[in-house]
């Protein structure tokens, strides 16, 4: 397994019972992250996946966190709750401050950038700020932590979030992180030069962008997933990629790597799984 | 420019500056005494630390405890310090880019229930945004640009001024700096005039205390100075930027402070079930349990002792060895 | 814009960043061929360190060996590097704000010879401007504004742009970033991937090599990974940001390295009897000596062992105890 | 002795026979550092002037070079020859990179600034560039080092050098560090708001200039110096003070401990002079 689009088109095989939604998503954006590349992962699933990916495919994987360390490594069972804390600076090979590694990533230094979100439109904008009318908010979100300087800064951006209505929105409510703003070159227009959302993960699909229009695209589908399902979670209406996958099951090795990350209770805890 | 932005500038930082006298002189003070004298109404009041991290929890609670009104706190990514401050209403307004409760407890009850009621106002930028706002006022300089909150409706929310640079044509955003009233700032290790040492995470505390008009300190130890020069490059905020130093174990407590102790979830539960079972008024009702403590020690001295011995320890475990 | 400030910027920087794969390799390579690699004729050369600390001599020396032309040298203060680089021909322009031997000695007789007779260019920046345009580099962003050059001929001279605050009208410098084509950088310690750590004076360093386009990094030691993490903050370049790591202790001889060599005044005194003796073409001459050796290891192991062993004993006795 | 200005007007007292031109310049210089306050000092002179300052009315003055050192200490015979090397660091409380130090005093953090000239005119305007056309310079000085930004950003900057004609001109050949510029509100005007030249000291004066006309103005004579001297060795027209004075002659002491510091070679080797 070295990539996300592996699975033949063919063959559609049935999602890993053992695997729950949240599971499929963030080992789906692990298989993302080349090996040798950097990484600025926000905490929850970003984060996880980064562990996945660096105990998997990408052992060179550099990870950042936007506390300022550079390089950390994983305990199993003793992954961080925040980016900012004593646990997420473990293994670290350098530690900047947290104005800096976002100069960094303006600089242009980081190939991805994980974050999540509470809306995303066709555009790939993402609202993690005010759900309803900014003047009157009906719920306030926690704000954009780094992910507005994320989305603005690294070269490619991953989106992971749950397939659902209330989530894949027409427009989103507040542009808390931009995508391809108003599609065509409004991104390029606004002053964003570089990046730009290149994946959204879900437990249905994995999405990309069009290259002129950047409308969202379904690139694959999850295993045991198919297009109506994603259709019908989404609240506009999507692009199909000419050459729609199916993607492979998540494995029973991979699910076994992410819940010795996130537990670090297997049954052989003198062994790590790969 | 949108009255957000006019907050007092890098010229009147620094023309106020020329009038202070702070090279030299020994600052070691108590809480009580430099909240009293540095941290007066309607101030802005720049926190130190990120979300649990590093938060100088003694000298708020010490805020809290002998009260004011129409502060603003500014911090990158806050945690519950930013309830009580609003809880209590001695805070109307937060400048921050995150506030969330953390380990698992999710989003902040109380200043979704202010914000949502129209009671306090949250005022969004990103994180770099907070991080070129005090670096902009740390550099001496009234605005820097950036590519951060482009596009967003963060920046037109703002009302964000763009400028253009005259050698590329590139549009960017000017973000205006920021000189807080008084920055309160939590590290391992000071002297008496002020130099002080950060352990790990340096996050943005050394620009906002650059930056602020006014700084107390609070360390975990005061050493002489000629300890400081032993490592001279771990200095990181200068005495002369400093107008008091208060010394203070546990200081960020419950929150955390890196290779010292970790954040003690136990308090985390507290808070969140007071808010659970009384809203607003539980929030208000675990600010008025902390301040009927004398003050910080004596606060510290009502946990259990194998608490504190237990967040020491984790923390003790997750440093380089 | 005038013709000097119209070095690559910031945007062309970052698009060749993208295509550039640095993190996680093994870099460990000689200086000769890394110079090989990664400084062509006509390159913007950045050289860290300033006036005679933490002067990447090896390196310099290996450029002086392989020969080079049409070189740009940018280094806030600058030695007697420069002379050798401009007296050779192999750089025809400085980008400094100041040039001089030291210990003594004075002016610097070869760019003086060559500046005044019109045969290099001497562009002036102040000191903040040379490390403003690092800074700018570093952050991304292709100008900060700043109160240095304001009024003084050295602003006029380069033709600096203005911008004017949208916040508080206030009128500044607009500072053109600057991304070197290459950063030659000596430190005290750095990994097989690139990462590095610099005690004592951090001068530019990190700045430069964050905003040049290749970076090559020569380091008194080669540690494991493992030993940088006992103390990451100290680590101030990181590995992604670096394309070659050169072992090469004593890298900055003749001049210093904090903690452990001072500059070797002999070598000083060498050189300047060589200029007064014949001039320019002395400045050849000393050149020629020195390249003659097959590497800085073979010209270290000409000098005599007792002035080796001085230059670090009265280093070492400077250091905090 | 606390301060430049406390000679009695009437005393015409000798200069200590002593003192050389250069150290009663230092001397001068280091009187007019007060205690608790910060210098930033180029090296030579000012440095020295710093270092005597500390040994004497101002032990905690804070001396910063550029560097990046914060509050070093001085060890006699030991003093730095460059601002950037080993032995400028000896008891340093903090060392900050040598472009941050400067940011510093771009806030405004900084008392004082000590720098040197080659020339220097009526405004306070400081060459240490180019001797002649700046196109086709006669001498290639060595340039600013830190002296611009100092000039630029220090609340009070004070210029030391020898009183000579070829340094007192009319107009300097190029503005390195910029004084009061044309005179009158233009330093102002330029953008630079803050500071400016509060004095300059020399081997025959001490120098201040007219509030407004920002002319250069002589403050005071050196011991045993007269007003014809100074005007002579001065190559525009000069105010003078209504309340002009003599400065108080050198006094052993200072004298003792300005070579104390620089040689490192007094007799009584086991005691400091002070």
């Amino acid at each position: 397994m070295t990539g996300p689009l592996t699975g033949s088109p063919s063959t559609v095989a049935p999602q890993n019972p053992d695997a729950g939604p949240d599971e499929v998503m963030t080992i789906t954006a692990s298989r993302l992250l080349r090996d040798g590349e950097i990484v600025f992962a926000g905490i929850g699933q970003p984060l996880v996946a980064a562990a996945v990916a660096k105990r998997r495919q990408a052992p060179h994987l550099t990870v950042l966190l936007e506390g300022g360390m550079i390089g950390i490594e994983f305990l199993p069972g003793e992954l961080p709750a925040s980016t900012n804390e004593v646990r997420a600076a473990v293994g670290a090979q350098m530690m900047t401050n947290a104005a800096d590694i976002f100069l960094m990533a303006q600089r242009g230094f980081f190939d991805y950038g994980l974050i999540g979100a509470a809306q995303v439109d066709r555009y790939g904008n993402v609202n993690t700020s005010i759900v309803g009318d900014p003047e009157h908010p009906l719920v306030r979100l926690p704000g954009p932590g780094g992910a507005n300087d994320i989305a603005s800064m690294c070269n490619r951006v991953v989106v992971v979030t749950q397939h659902e209505t209330r989530r894949f929105v027409d427009h989103v409510d507040f542009v808390t992180s931009p995508g391809f703003l108003f599609g065509g070159s409004s991104r390029r227009d606004s002053g964003l030069r570089h990046g730009g959302p290149a994946w959204v993960v879900t437990d249905l699909a994995l999405l990309d962008f069009d290259e002129v229009s950047h409308r969202m695209r379904v690139r694959a589908l999850q295993a045991g997933a198919d297009l109506a399902q994603v259709r019908a979670a989404t609240g506009f209406d999507l692009l199909v990629h000419a050459d729609l996958v199916h993607l492979p099951p998540v494995e029973d090795a991979e699910l076994a790597v992410l819940r010795h990350l996130v537990n670090g209770d297997v049954s052989d805890s003198q062994e790590t799984p790969r | 420019m949108s009255p957000r932005l006019a907050t007092s500038g890098v010229e009147d930082a620094r023309i106020e500056l020329e009038g202070l006298r702070r090279a030299g002189g020994d600052k070691l003070t108590t809480a009580a005494e430099a909240v009293r004298r540095l941290v007066p109404d309607d101030a802005v009041v720049g926190v130190g630390g990120t979300n649990h991290a590093r938060t100088p929890m003694a000298l708020l609670f010490e805020v809290l405890r002998q009260g004011r009104t129409g502060l603003t706190m500014t911090r990158p990514l806050s945690c519950f310090e930013a309830e009580l401050l609003l809880a209590t209403g001695m805070a109307d307004r937060i400048m921050t880019s995150w506030v969330g409760i953390g380990h698992g407890w999710g989003l902040a009850p109380v200043v979704r229930h202010l914000v949502e009621s129209g009671h306090a106002a949250f005022e969004e930028w990103s994180h770099l945004g907070i991080g070129l706002r005090y670096k902009a006022g740390a550099m001496g300089v009234p605005f820097l640009p950036t590519v951060s909150m482009l596009g967003s409706d963060i920046g037109a929310r703002l009302d964000l001024a763009k400028v253009t640079c005259p050698y590329t044509g590139a549009l960017l955003n000017a973000v205006p700096s920021l000189n807080p009233g008084v920055a309160l700032v939590h590290v391992q290790r000071a002297d008496r005039l002020g130099n002080a040492q950060i352990d790990g995470y340096q996050l943005m505390d050394a620009d906002l205390a650059l930056a602020a008009r006014r700084v107390i300190i609070t360390a975990e130890e005061i050493v002489a100075t000629d300890e400081l020069r032993l490592d001279p490059a771990r200095t990181v905020i200068p005495g002369f930027a400093v107008d008091a130093v208060v010394h203070q174990p546990m200081g960020a407590y419950p929150h955390e402070c890196y290779g010292r102790y970790e954040a003690d979830l136990d308090e985390f539960t507290a808070y969140m079930r007071a808010v659970k079972a009384g809203g607003v008024d539980g929030a208000r009702a675990y600010v008025a349990r902390i301040v009927a403590h004398r003050d910080h020690d004596a606060y510290l001295a009502s946990i259990a002792p194998e608490r504190l011995a237990a967040v020491r320890r984790t923390a003790e475990e997750m440093m380089p060895r």
